[in-house]
């Protein structure tokens, strides 16, 4: 195996943001026909190792080559002329256009007319079956899709370039079980027929299934390269944070369900609370301490539910009470007056205000519900801003930074601690450990648990049913838009209980 | 600890460097340094008893800039939220109309003032409501604001150019736009104060964030309980006022309103001060001390016209090349050229090190 | 065949008139199309007017032919340019419509187009100009300094009443520097007073600005320099507010450019379309005035601007 | 089996909702643009003459041909402030050289070529000096006007003897005994559709155009595309000059002359007529085609305001309201249409 020759060496590289080594001498080497991980927590320098790869960012010292040739890439349509193929971590897509033409950009097929049309669209399908999309008319807008689905787009896209090297950034952070092992699939197509595939992700399962080589980062420092086989769980992680596997934090057994007493009255009582074409009525109560899970296959409709509850979408029919009060939440500083926030999915488009400082970023949710000419007196800003960048453990811990700079498991957390900073009643979290490191995602389950024993009401809506099962106290299961059923959790209550009853139940439309 | 002092020292003079106001306050100086060199007298101060107040060409400049200083830091916060707004210069005619119109009327000086005011800030208000109820445009909106403001000042004068030079008890305007306080011109102290109001509501409180959290990313904001349209209201309504005080600057330095001429084109003067503060037309983080410099910047330019007597066939190509200067120094690229010259020299020796 | 409109009107009687115009602009412009338009309302017409926007000589040709497209009994043209009317007056040749052109005349080289034109009604502006070289050559027969302050670089009025300058300033006239203040009483003010800054030395003694605005802002900046009466400020036009200025010592001298001549258009309308000739060129009488004619006219309040 | 009955429907609703949610601002403007025509008509009793659709097209074959250009930065969230002014500084330089015998093809040509050079000026300040095009075709705009004054300010004629005549000269399809009721054109309608026709091939039918609507949505991702960002902004700020000096040569063909003063403001009326036929200002949605209606609609306000018989000092003021009263009305429209 050791006698293949390298398609692309990177030896050396770093990279200099102001204020910090984003990289530090790193080398990567990648064999053609070999999936390869890029291993680290947030922030460990992945992604800016891709980027430099690709040449969105100049490197400040250090040498790439690709087949052989030294190379200095300007900007990803260089390295895709290379044959290098990319999907970064934050979909990007335009969302003006339409799936099929996201799909085909750059590469759409030619006609004695120019582009033809037809033969764009018949192109854009074919690719879009492979993964899985086939459902999907390719003249759908972008803009109508959920992220996830825009996530498989975006890959289906990098498939079109023939290329010699694939680079997929976190692919998998959004997507349910079924998706993944569609992909992973196509990786293993693609990798037979020769390619090098460099791959990132947080789930060490996947990175055991589908990886033959890794290469582990840490704060932007080459720490080593290892054949996955070879390396045993504990030791991985111990390499990628720094210290022993046994000093994660480790979240007991399952949440124990919440008794409610007889008299009790929910936070919050919804009735019939629905959307036309976005989702059907549905009837919900939250009771403070509670954590109420969201499961459902991809595009079911759990972030619409969220929306609503939140008012971030105007509910179009429904009682909505809040402690026995009636109200109507329309939009969302209404729901955070009541106390209500929501955390998106959509970290890049609804979530961060990239300009902005973290710091800024945390406060502004609180800052709006006390109004604008209220600022926040500067010695309770910095105790809240000190509070929460330690309590999600933020990196870099520099609050002054922009938040665009940080990386997506890092503005994950910064994001969260804004919400929590509003004190909410109840907390409504859209996919909040999409793209977080083992580390974190264990630390941010944790402040879910200590949350709600402290008497906040929260939905936690995941992909992940592993750990919607793990911590809710009920689980509402959605499909095609509907509720289909609300299960108690128990100890008969499982994964499968969940795939089954989604798999078991028709919905009329 | 040394060490550290030393860091800091080096930090602020890369922080100095990158700033877009240093590149503008050298553009400023080598404009006066360029007009002193053809005309020696140019930085002279003398002290005028006729108008109780120092006169020089720098001090005519200053009474220039109070307008464009008015104009240009509502445009700056009309920017910031990624809209514009091309009725400044209209808004400017029709307050200025107004106040005219209302003085040859036989009205109280200071109700004329009011009047100015309280149109001013009424256009600005229809222009938010506009963009930020119906949702429409803000180029095209502001763009047909500018026409109707327009025609608007036309109708009040009746398509007169009002003059209001002999209306008695009109002085305390006229020291509006031509007095001076401790010798320096009234008009251009009025526009400072201002400048430094607008910049303490905006940062004093939670004002300048939400503007700049509204321009860079309005859904995101909308989700954190902003009201982006009450925002965008607010920096419309404040544009317009801002531009009828510039109005009556420049209404009350002749005392006389031009139904054509007042404010013409100066909404681009505007949004050129705003873009070399380094605010950018894409919305988002504002400066508005980077904007007054700019403001500062245009009046020195038209005087720089003047004062090196420049065909007036040739001032817009001057004024273009100047303008064009200035934003090709503030480029990253040249900008960093010193840091990107190192990178090139620290990446060639690492790759003559990986050949060897 | 089709339409009832107003304006294919020979049914009702009421002779339609299209009015290409420049548009309300203060001053003189104002005066000259409020007159116009009264004078043609009491002499019995139907008057479609139609103004510009920035003195765009391209929305003045749509204007045109769309008078000429329905079919009016004669257009006004006041236009903003010279020349570019050939391909239009042409048009309005062959559907037999009498054109009259106000206050600027046009160049015309096509000779089809030529014959559309009746007449040409206005004062002149290159007269204008000559009564502002001659003052000066009188008052400083031995020679001075002074300035020109221009309207916009380009326009043909600029160009007229320069010429009208050149060609009858006296040699030891001299103009220390000709700036643009685009018709702006404020930016006369600030060119004004940047040139009486950068001439100190040369002690100008004369202004002469383009028109009543320019002349009003120069004032204004002479007085602040404390020179006032020192510089003699000569403007043209003639409008009230400048006349007053004269009354009070600001302006020195001011050439008037009679806009008054609705009732002259009129007339040479109603006269070729009953059939009467009408001489090709209608020269409209102008005035100059000094401080003591300004007061009697001021006095007599006989001026409508 | 219930399956596969249901996705044909549902595909099929999804298509005809894809088509309305991007044309209903365009065939807003369409429908509006035959309202005000049919108003016209039935308070004036001209708009549908024969002569007064000519007269519409070749009065407007310029502005056509400028909201054409216009449309290429707009998509992308740009602008090019500087059409007016190239118009000017190549009518002058065209004109200018004709009287110097210059034979016409060859001032064309240098015409356009001028209009090549400022765009790509225009092109690098934005992508090598990151200046926003809207100041960089300010500077661009003053340079030339600028430059146009200097050369000359006079009011230039043809000579006598040169081609451009043959661009103005009226073809008659449809010849009546009255003028006004006549159907004809000239070749500068035909260039101005001909340019219709390359817009639409160019946005729709080549990479290049497809990397403009991608610019248009996101900058940043169309570049992590790989899509070729700086080639497509070239193109755009050169494209719309060149087709400003186009429409330079086509409006001086009419008139038989110019001055440095020509096409102050045309700017603001390509945007508007490219904002009224549909596009969004910040980019990402429209169609040349709504520019060209747009530039249409533009044309005939005016002539609708004197017709209503407004007073001089409201014009612009109705003006104003009629373009508000068509953008809100078109909004409304979109709204309707996009929640259905
Ligand atoms: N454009 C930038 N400017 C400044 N700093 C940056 C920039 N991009 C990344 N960084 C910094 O570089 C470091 C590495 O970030 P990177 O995005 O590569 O992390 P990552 O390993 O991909 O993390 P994650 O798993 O969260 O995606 C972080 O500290 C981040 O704050
Ligand atoms: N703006 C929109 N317009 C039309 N349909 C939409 C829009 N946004 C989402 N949808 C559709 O609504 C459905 C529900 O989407 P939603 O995002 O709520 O799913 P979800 O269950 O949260 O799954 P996930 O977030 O994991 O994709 C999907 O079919 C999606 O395509
Ligand atoms: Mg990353
Ligand atoms: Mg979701």
């Amino acid at each position: 195996m050791t006698d293949k020759t390298p398609i692309v060496v990177m030896k050396g590289i770093t990279i200099e943001f102001p204020g910090v080594k984003a990289l530090d001498g790193v080398d990567l080497t990648l064999y053609p026909g070999e999936v390869h991980a890029l291993m680290g927590e947030n922030g460990a320098g992945k992604s800016t190792m891709i980027k430099a790869l690709t040449g969105v960012y100049k490197i400040d010292a250090g040498s790439i080559t690709v087949e052989g040739k030294p190379q200095q890439f300007n900007g990803t349509l260089d390295a895709q002329n290379a044959g290098i193929a990319t999907v970064y971590q934050e979909v990007n897509l335009c969302t003006n256009l339409s799936v099929g033409e996201n799909v085909m950009l750059g590469h759409e097929k030619r006609g004695p007319f120019g582009i033809d049309w037809k033969k764009t669209h018949e192109a854009a399908k074919t690719y879009l079956k492979q993964m899985g999309l086939e459902h999907i008319d390719p003249h759908t807008p972008l803009s109508s899709i959920s992220i996830a689905m825009q996530q498989l787009v975006a890959i289906a896209r990098a498939m079109v370039i023939n290329a010699k090297v694939l680079i997929l950034d976190e692919p998998t952070s959004s997507l349910d079980a079924n998706e993944v092992q569609d992909l992973f699939a196509i990786m293993r197509k693609v990798r037979d027929s020769g390619v090098a595939i460099l791959f990132v992700s947080h789930f060490l399962d996947q990175i055991y299934e589908i990886t033959d080589r890794l290469t582990i980062l840490r704060n932007g420092k080459f720490i080593k390269e290892v054949m996955t086989k070879d390396t045993p769980r504990d030791e991985l992680i111990g390499m990628m944070i720094g210290k022993s596997a046994e000093e994660l934090s480790q979240i007991g057994a399952k949440k124990a369900r919440r008794a409610i007493d007889p008299g009790e009255k929910p936070i919050v009582d919804v009735k019939g609370l629905g959307k036309k074409g976005t989702i059907n009525p549905v009837d919900l109560d939250i009771y403070a301490g509670e954590v109420v899970g969201f499961a459902g296959l991809l595009g079911s409709g759990r972030t619409e539910l969220g929306r609503l509850l939140y008012g971030a979408d105007k509910p179009d029919s429904g009682k909505y009470e809040l402690n026995g009060k009636q109200v109507s939440i329309n939009d969302p500083a209404t729901a955070l007056k009541n106390k209500i926030a929501y955390s998106t999915e959509n970290r890049r488009d609804e979530g961060i205000i990239g300009d902005l400082t973290v710091r800024q970023n945390i406060l502004i949710a609180l800052q709006a519900t006390r109004g604008m000419f209220k600022p926040i007196p500067k010695k309770e800003a910095d105790a809240i801003v000190d509070k929460y960048m330690k309590e999600m453990n933020v990196r870099p811990a520099d609050p002054d930074r922009p938040i665009k700079n940080l990386s997506g498991g890092n503005q994950q957390k910064v994001l969260i601690g804004r919400w929590l900073a509003t004190h909410p009643e109840l907390l409504i979290l859209d996919e909040p450990t999409r793209g977080i490191d083992i580390g974190a995602k264990a630390e941010i389950q944790q402040v879910v648990l200590d949350l709600a024993s402290k008497g906040m009401g929260v939905v936690f809506i995941s992909s992940e049913l592993e750990e919607v099962v793990r911590l809710s106290d009920d689980i509402e299961v959605l499909k095609d838009r509907h509720k289909i059923a609300e299960i108690e959790n128990g100890d008969t209550v499982s994964q499968s209980t969940i795939v089954e009853t989604i798999a078991n139940t028709n919905v009329k439309n | 600890m040394a060490d550290k002092k030393q860091e800091e020292k080096t930090n602020v003079f890369k922080k100095l460097l990158s700033s877009n106001i240093t590149v503008e306050v050298i553009a400023l100086i080598l404009l006066i340094l360029l007009c002193t060199v053809f005309d020696h007298a140019f930085l002279a101060l003398s002290w005028n008893d006729n108008t109780g107040g120092l006169a020089g060409p720098i001090i005519t400049m200053l009474q220039e800039s109070a307008r464009y200083l008015m104009i240009a830091t509502g445009m700056t916060l009309v920017i910031s939220t990624a809209g514009i707004d091309l009725s400044v210069g209209s808004v400017m005619a029709v307050a200025g109309a107004a106040a005219m119109q209302a003085l040859t009327g036989g009205m109280n000086v200071w109700a004329a003032i009011l009047l100015a005011l309280v149109i001013g800030l009424a256009v600005g208000c229809i222009n938010g409501a506009l963009v930020a109820f119906l949702g429409l445009q803000p180029f095209i909106t502001t763009l047909i604001m500018m026409l109707a403001g327009r025609g608007l000042a036309k109708v009040i004068t009746s398509g007169e150019n009002t003059d209001a030079t002999s209306v008695a008890g009109s002085e305390p305007l006229k020291w509006m736009a031509n007095g001076f306080i401790l010798g320096i011109p009234a008009n251009f102290v009025i526009a400072v104060v201002i400048v430094i109001l607008v910049g303490l509501l905006c940062r004093k409180t939670a004002m300048g964030m939400f503007i700049e959290a509204v321009g860079i990313n309005p859904e995101a904001s909308r989700m954190t309980g902003i009201k982006p349209k009450q925002i965008l209201f607010l920096v419309y309504a404040i544009s317009g006022f801002l531009a009828a005080i510039a109005g009556l600057f420049a209404t009350a330095s002749v005392m006389r309103v031009d139904v054509v001429k007042t404010g013409q084109d100066l909404e681009m003067y505007a949004i050129l001060a705003v873009v070399i503060g380094g605010t950018s037309l894409l919305g988002g983080k504002f400066s508005l001390a980077g904007s007054a410099v700019g403001a500062v910047i245009i009046a020195m330019i038209r005087k720089t016209i003047i004062t090196l007597g420049i065909d007036s066939a040739a001032t817009p190509a001057f004024f273009a090349v100047v303008v064009i200067v200035i934003c090709v120094m503030q480029a990253p690229k040249v900008r960093n050229l010193s840091a990107e010259l190192k990178r090139k020299r620290a990446l060639k020796s690492s790759e003559k090190a990986v050949a060897a | 065949a089709c339409g009832s409109g107003s304006s294919s009107s020979s049914d009702s009687g009421k002779k339609t008139v299209g009015f290409v115009a420049v548009g309300p602009e203060g001053g003189f412009r104002t005066a000259n199309e409020n007159d116009i338009k009264s004078a043609f309302k009491s002499a019995g017409f139907d008057l479609i007017y139609s103004p510009t926007q920035n003195n765009d000589q391209q929305k003045q040709i749509q204007a045109f032919n769309k008078f000429v497209n329905d079919e009016v009994d004669a257009i006004i043209l006041s236009s903003t340019e010279d020349s570019g009317w050939d391909e239009s007056l042409k048009k309005a040749a062959e559907a037999e419509i009498p054109v009259f052109t106000v206050d600027r005349n046009v160049d015309v080289k096509d000779s089809e187009a030529k014959k559309a034109i009746v007449s040409h009604i206005g004062p002149s502006n290159e007269w204008a100009g000559e009564q502002a070289a001659e003052f000066v050559n009188k008052n400083f027969p031995d020679g001075a300094n002074g300035f020109i302050l221009e309207g916009p670089a380009g326009l043909s009025v600029v160009k007229d009443r320069g010429a009208g300058w050149d060609a009858k300033v006296a040699k030891n006239v001299k103009v220390l520097e000709s700036q643009s203040a685009n018709w702006s009483t404020d930016e006369a003010k600030t060119v004004t007073a940047g040139l009486l800054d950068k001439y100190k030395s040369q002690n100008p003694q004369f202004i002469f600005a383009q028109n009543d605005e320019m002349g009003l802002g120069a004032a204004q900046a002479v007085d602040a320099a404390g020179l006032k009466g020192k510089v003699k400020i000569i403007t043209i036009d003639g409008t009230k507010n400048a006349l007053q200025a004269l009354v009070d010592g600001d302006l020195s001298y001011v050439i008037e450019y009679n806009p008054i001549f609705g009732k002259e258009t009129a007339q040479a309308v109603k006269d070729y379309l009953g059939g009467k000739d009408v001489k090709s060129d209608i020269q409209i009488e102008s005035k100059t005035f000094d401080a003591t004619s300004a007061k009697e006219a001021l006095d007599s309040n006989s001026r409508a601007y | 089996m219930t399956n596969a009955t249901a996705t044909p429907a549902k595909k099929a609703a999804k298509k005809t909702r894809r088509i309305d949610a991007q044309m209903i601002p365009t065939i807003a403007a369409v429908v509006i643009f035959i309202l005000m025509m049919i108003m016209g008509q039935a308070l004036f009793g001209t708009y549908l003459r024969l002569g007064f659709i000519s007269t519409l097209f070749i009065d407007h074959a310029y502005l056509i041909i400028l909201a054409v250009a216009m449309t290429l930065p707009i998509l992308t969230g740009g602008i090019d402030l500087s059409v007016g002014a190239i118009v000017a500084i190549t009518a002058v330089i065209g004109i200018k050289m004709a009287n110097a015998g210059v034979p016409s093809v060859v001032v064309m040509i240098v015409m356009l070529l001028i209009g090549a050079v400022f765009g790509t000026l225009a092109a690098t300040l934005i992508e090598e000096f990151n200046m926003q095009p809207f100041i960089a075709t300010l500077s661009t705009m003053f340079l030339a006007r600028g430059i146009a004054s200097i050369i000359s300010t006079d009011s230039l004629t043809f000579p006598d003897d040169n081609n451009f005549d043959v661009l103005a000269e009226n073809i008659t399809i449809i010849d009546n005994p009255k003028l006004s009721h006549d159907l004809y054109f000239n070749l500068g309608v035909v260039i101005a559709l001909v340019v219709l026709v390359f817009g639409y091939i160019l946005l729709h039918h080549t990479r290049i155009g497809r990397t403009i609507y991608a610019i248009g949505g996101s900058r940043s991702s169309a570049e992590l595309m790989g899509l070729p960002v700086k080639r497509a902004q070239f193109t755009i700020y050169i494209t719309s000059a060149t087709l400003a000096a186009l429409a330079s040569i086509v409006y001086i063909a009419n008139l038989g002359s110019a001055k440095n003063t020509v096409g102050v403001g045309w700017e603001l009326d390509a945007v508007a007529s490219v904002v009224i036929g549909g596009t969004i200002i910040t980019g990402g949605f429209g169609y040349v085609l709504g520019s060209a209606l747009g530039a249409l609609v533009r044309s005939i306000i005016d002539p609708l305001t004197s017709d209503f018989g407004v007073p001089a000092e409201w014009t612009t003021i109705v003006v104003g309201l009629m373009i508000l009263a068509f953008v809100v009305l078109q909004r409304a429209v979109t709204a309707v249409g996009s929640k259905k």
